[in-house]
C-alpha cells in the first residue's frame, strides 16, 4: 500500500516513498522510483494511479525544464508548486489526475521547503507531510519526534523508524523504500552522495 | 491574410523600371509592413520610429538603489482637463512601471496587454513576473505586428523600470520593431539621440537614486524643446525598495517643483533661447 | 460527506461601530485527517477589504487567485481601491460563471465602503448575494456559529469588544465541530488600522 | 468445583429459573424484540443509520512490566458535529477490570454493563473473580450471537486476574484477540505510531502513563473525530486506578508551549491615510 512522506530539516528537505508498483493483487516490481527530480534542486514524490503519476510528474518536470531553458533562471520551489497546483486544478474539472504530491526544494534565498499538493489541488506549505495508508503512522510519528533543526542523520533515523512502523502495521507493507534529500548541493538519493 | 504576390514583383518591376531612386522604391514597399524592401528594410517600422521621434521624450536612469523615469508632457493647455493619473508613466504591476513615447492610443493597448501578461504570470506561479520576461512578452506582441499582413506596427517606444529578485533593478527600452535591450540610462522620444549622448557622458556606475533624478532632470532641461522646465511639463516616477518591498512612486507636482529649484534646472523663460 | 465538508472550515464576519471583524479557523484537513493548522482562509484584497473562503480548499485557492487577477487589473486601470459592493458583484459574477460546475466555496466578504461604512455579505456557491447588517457565517461550523453569534452579537460594538465577541463566537463554535478549529485567525478593521491576531484554540 | 457459566451462549435460558416478572427483568437474559418488517435487512440498515453512533474514537491499552495501561479520548461525534467532549470511554467493569469503548456508544455502554452483571454473578457463583480471558470470552460470545444485526462495538477488555495482567480485543464481528498492545478507533493508526515507537516492556508506571497520554494526544491532534480529555487508567495487582484525565486542549500547550512572540499581535498601519 502506497506511502509517501517528507519533512523539512535544518537546511535540507527529505522525501520518502515506497517503491512498489502494485496492480490489483499483484506486485509488479519493488524498485520503482516514485520520487522524480524536477530539476537540480527539486524533488517530487508522488503517489496515486500509476499512469497518472508517471504522466503528470513527467509533464511537470518537462515544463519546469522548459521554463529554465526559455528564461535562463530556474523556477523557485514555490513557483513550481503553484504551477503544479494550477495544472492539477485545471485538470480536476476535465479529467483529473489521481496523484498526490509532496514537492520538496531548496532555494538559495529561502532555504529548504516542502509543499503538500493533493489530487484535488489543495496546496499548502508544510514542515511535514504524508500521503497514503502510511500517512497515519508517518504523521503522528513526525508530530512526536520532529524538530525544526533536525540534522540529516536525525531525520533519516526518524524516517527509518516510520518505515519500520509501516512495515509492521500495514497489511500489505511495501518491502522497499526510496529516500531522497535536497539541500544546497542539490537533490539526490540518500546514501548515493 | 498574407499576400505573397508582391514578393515576386519587386525584382521584375525593378528590371522594367528605369528609375530606381530610393524615394520611388520606398513607395512601393512601404505600404505593407510585412514586406521587406530590396535593401532589407521594413519601412513601416521605420516610419513608426519616426513618429516616436516627435513625441514627448522620456529618460530612464538605473541607479544602485532604484530606477528613475522622467517624462516630458507635450500637451499642456489650460483648457485641457487634467486627469488625476499620469500621462506618460504607467504602473504595469507592483514591481514594474513604464514610460511611454509615441502614439498614446497604441500605447494604451500595449499597456493593457502588459498588465494582463503580468497578472497571468502571477496567476500561474503566484510570484511577480520577472521584469525581462514581461518586456519580452510585450515585445513579442509588438513583433507580431511587423510580420503579419494587414496590420500596422505600434507607434510606441517604452522604457521599463522594474525590480525582481533575480536581477534587482532593471531598465529596458523597446521600440516598435519589437526589439528590446537593457540599459543603465536611456532616452526615447524627441531629441533622444542628444539625450542619450549626454547621459553617456554624465552617467557614473555608482550613481544614487537622488543623483539619478538630478541627472535626468538636467538632461531633460537641455534637450526639451520648450523654453522652460516647469513641473506641469514633467512627470517623475521612481521604482525603489522600501523595507524590502518594491515601491512605485510618482512624484507630485509640488515636490517636483521643489526638486527643479533644488537642482537649479528651472530657467526663467527670458533666459532661454 | 458533502464536498463542502471535505477540508473543513469556519468563517464569520461581524459589523461593529464604524468597523468590522472577520475571523476564520486555521485547519486544513482531508476529511477527518488534519493536514495543517496554519491554513489561510481569509485573504486581504486591500487595506479595507477582506474575503474569507470556506468550503473546498482547492476551489478557494483557485477562486482567490482569479479574484486577485481581476482585482489587480481593476486597480491598475482605475487607480483606486475597489468598493466592497463592487467586489461582491465581481465574486458573484465569477461564481455564477461556473453555474453548471460550481466552485464548492461559500465566500464571506467584509469591507469598509464609502465614508467607511462597514459592509458584510456572504454568498452561496453559485453567487447569490446575501447582505446582512449584523453578522454572516459560513463553513462546516456554520450552524454552531449562527447560535453563538445570535446570542453574543450586539449592535455598534467598538473594535476591542468586537474582537472579543467574534473570537469567543468562533472558538466556542469550532469546539462543536470535528472539521474546523485548531486555532483561529481574526482581523479587526477600523478606518485607521487593521489588527491581525492569531487565536490559540483547542488543538483537537 | 468450578462452575462454568454458559448463560452467555444461550440468550433464551434464564439464569436462575425464576419466573417472577420483576426478577425476570433484572436477572434473565436480556431479550430484544425484532422489528416485524418485510425487508428486515433493509429496515435494519436504515435504523442503524438513524442512530448512527459515535464512530470517531481513540482508545488504547498495553501490557507492560507493571500491569496494563488503558487510555482513551472522550469525544462523541455525529457526522461532523461534536455531540459531547466528556464521554467516559473507559468503563469500569469491576475493580480489577476495565473495558474501552469504540464504535456505537449505546451498544458499548449496554454490553459492558451487561458484562459487569455477568462478571459479578460469576464471582458470586464461584467465589472468585472471573479471569480476563473468561470475561472477554463472555462478551465475544454475546456479540457473536448478534452478528449481522448491526451492533457496532470495538472494545478492549483489560484487567488483572490470577494469571497477572490480561488484555483482549473484542469486536462486534465476533473477533477476539489476546495481545499485549492494542489501539481501537478512528485515531488508532496515529496512536499506534506513537505507541510502537515508544513502547518498552520494562517501563515504569509513570513512563507508561505518559506514553499512553501522549499517544492519545497525538491521535486527537491529527484525527478530527477524537478529542476532549485524555484519560489514563492503570491496572495493577490491586485493581485499577485512574492516573490522569487531561484536557487535550491544555495538553497541547503543555507539550508545545507557545513562545509569547508567536501569539501575534500585529498592528499594520493602513497606508495612504
Amino acid at each position: 500500500m502506497e506511502s509517501v512522506f517528507g519533512l523539512v530539516g535544518k537546511d535540507f528537505a527529505i522525501v520518502v516513498a515506497d517503491s512498489s508498483a502494485v496492480h490489483s493483487i499483484l506486485v509488479h516490481k519493488t524498485n520503482e522510483d516514485k520520487i522524480m527530480l524536477l530539476d537540480s534542486h527539486k524533488l517530487m514524490g508522488a503517489s496515486g494511479e500509476t499512469g497518472d503519476r508517471a504522466q503528470f510528474t513527467e509533464y511537470i518536470q518537462k515544463n519546469v525544464a522548459l521554463y529554465q531553458f526559455r528564461n535562463g533562471i530556474p523556477l523557485t520551489t514555490a513557483a513550481a508548486a503553484n504551477f503544479t497546483r494550477g495544472e492539477l486544478a485545471t485538470a480536476l474539472r476535465k479529467n483529473p489526475y489521481m496523484v498526490n504530491i509532496i514537492l520538496a526544494g531548496y532555494d538559495k534565498d529561502i532555504g529548504p521547503s516542502v509543499y503538500f499538493i493533493d489530487y484535488i489541488a489543495s496546496l499548502h506549505k508544510v514542515d511535514k507531510a504524508a500521503f497514503g495508508y502510511g500517512s497515519y503512522f508517518a504523521l503522528s510519528m513526525m508530530d512526536r519526534h520532529y524538530r525544526k533543526d533536525m540534522t540529516v542523520e536525525e531525520a533519516v533515523d526518524l524516517v527509518d523508524k516510520i518505515i519500520m512502523e509501516i512495515r509492521s502495521r500495514l497489511v500489505v507493507a511495501p518491502p522497499n523504500f526510496v529516500i531522497k534529500i535536497v539541500d544546497k548541493d542539490g537533490a539526490r538519493e540518500y546514501g548515493l552522495a | 491574410m498574407q499576400d505573397y504576390t508582391e514578393i515576386q514583383s519587386p525584382v521584375k518591376s525593378c528590371d522594367t523600371e528605369d528609375d530606381l531612386s530610393p524615394i520611388r522604391m520606398s513607395r512601393r514597399y512601404d505600404s505593407r509592413t510585412t514586406i521587406f524592401s530590396p535593401e532589407g528594410r521594413l519601412y513601416q517600422v521605420e516610419y513608426a520610429m519616426e513618429a516616436i521621434g516627435n513625441a514627448g521624450s522620456a529618460i530612464g536612469i538605473l541607479s544602485k538603489d532604484g530606477v528613475v523615469l522622467v517624462g516630458e508632457k507635450k500637451v499642456t493647455s489650460k483648457l485641457l482637463q487634467t486627469s488625476a493619473s499620469t500621462e506618460k508613466m504607467y504602473k504595469i504591476d507592483d514591481h514594474v512601471a513604464c514610460a511611454v513615447a509615441g502614439i498614446m492610443s497604441d500605447a494604451n493597448i500595449l499597456i493593457n496587454t502588459a498588465r494582463v501578461q503580468a497578472q497571468r504570470y502571477t496567476y500561474a506561479y503566484q510570484e511577480p513576473m520577472p521584469v525581462e520576461q514581461l518586456v519580452q512578452s510585450l515585445c513579442d506582441t509588438k513583433q507580431g505586428y511587423t510580420q503579419f499582413g494587414g496590420l500596422r506596427p505600434f507607434g510606441v517606444s517604452f522604457l521599463f523600470a522594474g525590480w525582481d529578485k533575480n536581477y534587482g533593478f532593471q531598465l529596458y527600452m523597446s521600440d516598435p520593431s519589437g526589439n528590446y535591450s537593457g540599459w543603465k540610462a536611456a532616452a526615447i522620444g524627441s531629441n533622444n539621440q542628444a539625450a542619450q549622448s549626454m547621459l553617456k557622458q554624465d552617467y557614473k556606475d555608482e550613481i544614487t537614486r537622488e543623483e539619478a533624478v538630478q541627472l535626468a532632470l538636467k538632461v531633460l532641461s537641455k534637450t526639451m524643446d520648450s523654453t522652460s522646465l516647469t513641473s506641469e511639463k514633467l512627470e517623475l516616477a521612481e521604482v525603489f525598495l522600501s523595507n524590502g518591498i518594491v515601491k512605485y512612486q510618482v512624484c507630485s507636482s509640488g515636490a517636483l517643483s521643489k526638486l527643479l529649484v533644488k537642482f537649479g534646472v528651472t530657467q526663467p523663460a527670458a533666459d532661454a533661447s | 460527506m458533502s464536498i463542502f465538508e471535505y477540508n473543513g472550515s469556519a468563517l464569520v464576519a461581524m459589523v461593529g461601530k464604524n468597523c468590522f471583524a472577520i475571523a476564520s479557523d486555521r485547519r486544513l484537513g482531508v476529511q477527518l485527517q488534519t493536514i495543517a493548522t496554519d491554513f489561510q482562509k481569509i485573504y486581504k484584497i486591500h487595506h479595507k477589504l477582506f474575503i474569507g473562503l470556506s468550503g473546498l480548499a482547492t476551489d478557494a485557492q483557485t477562486l482567490y487567485q482569479r479574484l486577485v487577477f481581476r482585482h489587480k487589473l481593476y486597480e491598475l486601470r482605475e487607480e483606486r481601491d475597489m468598493k466592497p459592493e463592487t467586489f461582491a458583484s465581481l465574486v458573484s459574477a465569477l461564481l455564477y460563471e461556473k453555474r453548471f460546475g460550481p466552485y464548492f466555496c461559500q465566500p464571506v466578504i467584509a469591507g469598509l465602503g464609502d465614508e467607511d461604512k462597514p459592509f458584510i455579505c456572504t454568498m452561496d456557491s453559485i453567487g447569490a448575494k446575501e447582505l446582512a447588517k449584523d453578522f454572516v457565517v459560513a463553513g462546516t461550523a456554520s450552524e454552531s456559529l449562527y447560535g453563538a453569534c445570535e446570542a453574543m452579537f450586539k449592535p455598534d460594538m467598538e473594535s476591542e469588544e468586537l474582537f472579543e465577541t467574534i473570537s469567543q463566537a468562533l472558538l466556542s463554535s469550532v469546539d462543536r465541530d470535528c472539521l474546523s478549529g485548531w486555532g483561529g485567525h481574526v482581523y479587526v478593521v477600523t478606518p485607521t488600522e487593521v489588527t491581525e491576531r492569531i487565536l490559540k484554540g483547542r488543538m483537537d | 468445583m468450578m462452575k462454568i457459566d454458559f448463560s452467555g451462549l444461550d440468550a433464551s435460558v434464564p439464569l436462575c429459573g425464576n419466573t417472577d416478572e420483576l426478577c425476570n427483568e433484572i436477572s434473565t437474559e436480556q431479550k430484544f424484540e425484532l422489528p416485524t418488517a418485510a425487508d428486515f435487512d433493509g429496515f435494519q440498515r436504515e435504523a442503524v443509520q438513524m442512530v448512527k453512533p459515535a464512530k470517531g474514537t481513540t482508545t488504547l491499552a498495553f501490557i507492560f512490566k507493571e500491569g496494563v495501561m488503558v487510555a482513551a479520548d472522550s469525544r462523541a461525534s455525529m457526522g461532523g458535529y461534536i455531540s459531547s467532549q466528556t464521554v467516559k470511554k473507559i468503563i469500569e467493569i469491576n475493580p480489577y477490570m476495565l473495558g474501552t469503548m469504540a464504535g456505537g456508544a449505546a451498544d458499548c455502554q449496554f454490553w459492558h454493563r451487561n458484562l459487569g452483571v455477568k462478571c459479578r454473578l460469576h464471582e458470586l457463583a464461584n467465589k472468585r473473580r472471573i479471569s480476563v480471558t473468561g470475561a472477554s470470552k463472555l462478551l465475544a460470545n454475546i456479540l457473536y450471537s448478534y452478528r449481522g444485526m448491526g451492533l457496532s462495538v470495538g472494545t478492549m477488555i483489560a484487567g488483572w486476574d490470577e494469571t497477572g495482567p490480561g488484555l483482549y480485543y473484542v469486536d462486534s464481528e465476533g473477533g477476539r484477540l489476546k495481545g499485549t498492545r492494542f489501539s481501537v478507533g478512528s485515531g488508532s493508526p496515529y496512536a499506534y505510531g506513537i505507541l510502537d515507537s515508544g513502547y518498552r516492556f520494562d517501563m515504569s508506571v509513570e513512563e507508561g502513563a505518559e506514553l499512553a497520554r501522549r499517544a492519545i494526544y497525538h491521535a486527537t491532534f491529527r484525527d478530527g473525530a477524537s478529542g476532549g480529555v485524555a484519560t489514563v487508567y492503570h491496572v495493577g495487582p490491586n485493581g485499577w486506578k485512574k492516573l490522569s484525565g487531561d484536557d487535550v486542549g491544555e495538553l497541547h500547550y503543555l507539550y508545545y508551549p507557545v513562545e509569547p512572540a508567536s501569539v501575534e499581535q500585529e498592528m499594520t498601519e493602513v497606508s495612504g491615510l
